[in-house]
């Protein structure tokens, strides 16, 4: 093992590298905080888009008109297969005069019409809130072949044209999240890489010297580690206030859209954000040192 | 100590750079390595301290075959040898202090000592005024000499130095001499690959004179003239 | 001037350089090549968003639903005025009947209701199409005060708001772009920065041997060069074939999706994406060497 | 050729290597530059072809003050110095051949020319069966005479050689010495910083002593001893 004096040379070491050779050390740490800034905007964009999803998802409705005759066992018998279904969140059953209330409310200025009415043309109706799910069209016809339902409605179609958006904007989006990482850890490797290959020099002298492997990784590391740090503070930094900027225009403009803004929620995707930069600056370094010590 | 077999070293482009070579030299020797510009004196050094293997034959270090050797025996072997590059290999990033105190930090000596060695051996080279220089602001001479401290601070069993005193001038390179002199006569085995005539002939000592990677002449208390053989 | 000889020399050598320090090339660039291909990916993503935005364009609507004793003239006096307004795209005037047609079909399963009318309650209506806009509102509320106009309502609610969406996605999407362009420049320059560092005693040489600057910096500008056009070569392959299987995968879920495809666009943007590694590699090379040459 | 007044160098660290120098070399002397490690003869040669800019003083070359040069009329002013380094400075991933050729690449000559030129040069310093290894296969004297090659094969109007035959051996370094001679009965200017006692003594030209950055004696045809001064 390492002694204890010899951790405290490398790391006074690894110090004073940033100092001597300032422009290589600015290189990868700027490098680093790139990276990790792309990465975090992009889970950031992620971020929002799973949160919009969720406050799109309560609207994603399948509703079941009844036939006036049907009898409450018929009723209790349909309402305890839907609980046995997995993609059913929530249900609800409205009255024929419910019906027409919501009906009336959701016509708006179009229920006009409605006021001229002889009598109630609405049925029994039960509403079914789903989990996202691709298969609601499935579930439907399912249920619509039961004997006592006169017809059945999926929601308003926009919502799961939305969701359709949204799900795609989510896979293309863990897509690119995956690419950015790997991109970073690359790029970071390849930058690592290159400050090794700028001391190689250094690194043979050591070696002629007697150096085991781990005396002349160590600053290495210890300074992947210390960049990846620096890396991570900077991006943070930049990303929280840049994300607060364009939150504040986003609202300005569009003033009730929900954003990703709960401070817990943030202060996560940070720290996820700065322990990437040290574990990219670990990795980076340790993948890089590879080539110069066998 | 140091024992060659039958020691040949081809480097990649098929120079023959030693040749056959038989060498024995033992614990507590002082040997002069002469010989004309590219005979093999440091492709001898580097094959003793294991930064080149040889083509064939083997060496014995302490009586330890050195091409056998594990990847992670190989520091080990290299602390027990302090070597004196020709073209000095001192980090271009550390101060002279910190290039001597380097070989000790490789061995994880307790920081006092690496304190009061390291201003040891650079006080003995005359450097002391100099130490928290940069190899690039020091001289020729100085860096060779920083090179030379480096390569005793360690206390090494064997001492191998590749042209020494190139770059100092006679006063200053007989000081240095004498100094291996003293190390040796404290039991350490020094190699001095050469080409100062001079130092050779007032040293009066084993003199090995390589020749196109042959050892054309093995005295003991040898001379170098440059008509020689 | 240089002679031609001189530039045959440099040529060669940046050519050489790749051979002899490979991993320094190779380092550099896979750098490029994955900045660009982040920054190729988000200028796909965000191409198609373009598309969306165009697709969706049409559906932005408002209706003015005319009192039912509205004359001739004023009818031709409102369509006088709307034809002088910008964002107004198209427009169309739909009679009673018509109306109650449109009606049904839109309610379309809830169109039962209908069936028991005792007489047609919709009035005539003028349907506006409009360029996207944020001044919706502002329209809407200008025109529905014309004393001839029963009501109006504007569009379907989720037009305008998959358009705020979209418009967000575009706001937001146009500052990443900006964003991942700077940071490749930056990413790139530092890289070729370090690669520089790593040559700094030759450079040192160079000068102390009597070239000149510009004898000094050809070869990292040739350099450069070679890197940015290996690194979009690489990028654009990689992106190519990336999208081609997306499209595969994402049109499979999503019959219906249009995506940007056609060969000219994304060619353009490939080449885009090209000369644009050429332009990175000259001016990261460029700026690198200013700190090395004084 | 070359003159300087009052010449002072104090490094950044206010180390003073040069002191008060005043000097006048006219073309086409052969100078030889001795004294102890450190007493500033590679300062003095940095500060002809302008490595370093004098702290007071001035230094005129071909009568042109080179303090005044602009950063452009540098390049130029070193392609009429040939410099033999002390360490050196060979282009690592560059083969011996290209290494010499780069003097003449700077000048941007033709091709035939740069290839006759070049062979000759190493032809010249025995190196012609070794043009196509890189500076780390070859030894440390071959790498030596390698920079000796580029040094001159521009013919320049002045060459600076710093400590030419540090790793020669004695008959290689007076060969060298003769070729030295031979540029300079040609009517170049050389100045040769040596610690070479026998060379100079054997050579009998114009010697320079320093020390502690002062000319402490400047001898016609001079000789030098350890002991001296
Ligand atoms: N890495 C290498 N690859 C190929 N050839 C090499 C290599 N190192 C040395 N040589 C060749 O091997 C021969 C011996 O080299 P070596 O360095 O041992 O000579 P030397 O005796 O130390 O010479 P000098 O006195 O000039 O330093 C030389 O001809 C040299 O060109
Ligand atoms: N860049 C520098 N910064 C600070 N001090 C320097 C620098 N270069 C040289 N010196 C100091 O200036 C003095 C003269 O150095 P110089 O290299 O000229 O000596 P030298 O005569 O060539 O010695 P040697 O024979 O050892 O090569 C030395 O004391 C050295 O330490
Ligand atoms: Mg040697
Ligand atoms: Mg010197």
């Amino acid at each position: 093992m390492m002694k204890f004096n010899t951790l405290v040379y490398h790391f006074r070491q690894s110090l004073n590298g940033f100092k001597r050779s300032g422009i290589m050390a600015m290189a990868t740490i700027s490098t680093v905080a790139a990276s990790l800034m792309i990465l975090g905007a992009f889970l950031l964009f992620h971020g929002n888009l799973n949160l919009l999803l969720q406050n799109l998802q309560g609207q994603l409705k399948v509703n079941f008109y009844l036939k006036d005759g049907a009898s409450e066992r018929e009723i209790s018998e349909f309402i305890q297969g839907l609980k046995q279904e997995p993609v059913v969140r929530d249900f609800e059953i409205i009255s024929k005069a419910d019906a027409l209330d919501l009906l009336r409310k959701d016509l708006g200025e179009d229920s006009v019409l409605l006021d001229n009415l002889s009598r109630n043309p609405l049925p029994n109706t039960i509403t079914v809130t789903l989990h996202p799910t691709e298969e609601i069209r499935a579930f439907r016809e399912k249920y619509a072949a039961n004997p006592m339902i006169e017809s059945s409605s999926s929601g308003k179609d926009w919502v799961e044209q939305i969701l359709n958006l949204i799900h795609l904007a989510k896979v293309s989006g863990t897509f690119i999240v995956v690419f950015l990482g790997l991109a970073s850890l690359f790029i970071i490797s390849n930058t690592i890489r290159l400050t090794v290959f700028a001391r190689r020099h250094e690194i043979e002298i050591m070696r002629l010297v007697g150096a085991t492997n781990w005396f002349i990784r160590s600053p290495f590391l210890m300074e992947g580690v210390l960049q990846g740090i620096a890396g991570a503070l900077i991006a943070t930094l930049f990303l929280a206030f840049g994300y607060g900027l364009l939150q504040d225009r986003l609202l300005m403009f569009f003033p009730e859209l929900k954003l990703l803004s709960s401070q817990a929620d943030l202060i996560q995707l940070y720290l996820k954000l700065f322990f990437l930069g040290i574990a990219l600056g670990l990795l980076g370094s340790l993948l890089s040192l590879r080539k110069f010590l066998v | 100590m140091i024992q060659m077999f039958q020691v040949s070293k081809v480097y990649s482009n098929q120079n023959k750079a030693l040749d056959q070579i038989n060498l024995h030299i033992d614990k507590g020797e002082f040997v002069f390595l002469v010989g004309p510009s590219g005979a093999g004196k440091t492709t001898l050094m580097r094959l003793i301290f294991r930064d080149e293997v040889p083509s064939s034959g083997s060496i014995l270090i302490d009586g330890r075959n050195i091409e056998r050797l594990s990847a992670g025996a190989i520091p080990y072997l290299r602390r027990s040898i302090g070597v004196v590059f020709q073209d000095f290999k001192l980090l271009q990033d550390k101060s002279a202090w910190e290039n001597v105190a380097f070989a000790l930090r490789v061995v994880e000596a307790p920081p006092h000592e690496i304190e009061i060695r390291t201003n040891q051996a650079l006080d003995m080279m005359g450097l002391g005024h100099k130490k928290h220089h940069l190899p690039s602001e020091l001289s020729g001479g100085e860096q060779q000499r920083v090179c030379i401290a480096r390569a005793l601070v360690n206390d090494p069993a064997i001492l191998l130095t590749d042209e020494p005193t190139g770059n100092l001038d006679p006063e200053l390179g007989y000081e240095i001499m004498k100094v291996l002199l003293d190390i040796n006569s404290r039991g350490t085995t020094v190699l001095v690959a050469t080409h100062d005539a001079s130092l050779v002939n007032r040293l009066q000592r084993r003199v090995l004179h390589l020749r196109n990677g042959k050892i054309v002449k093995d005295s003991l208390r040898g001379t170098y003239h440059h008509d020689e053989i």
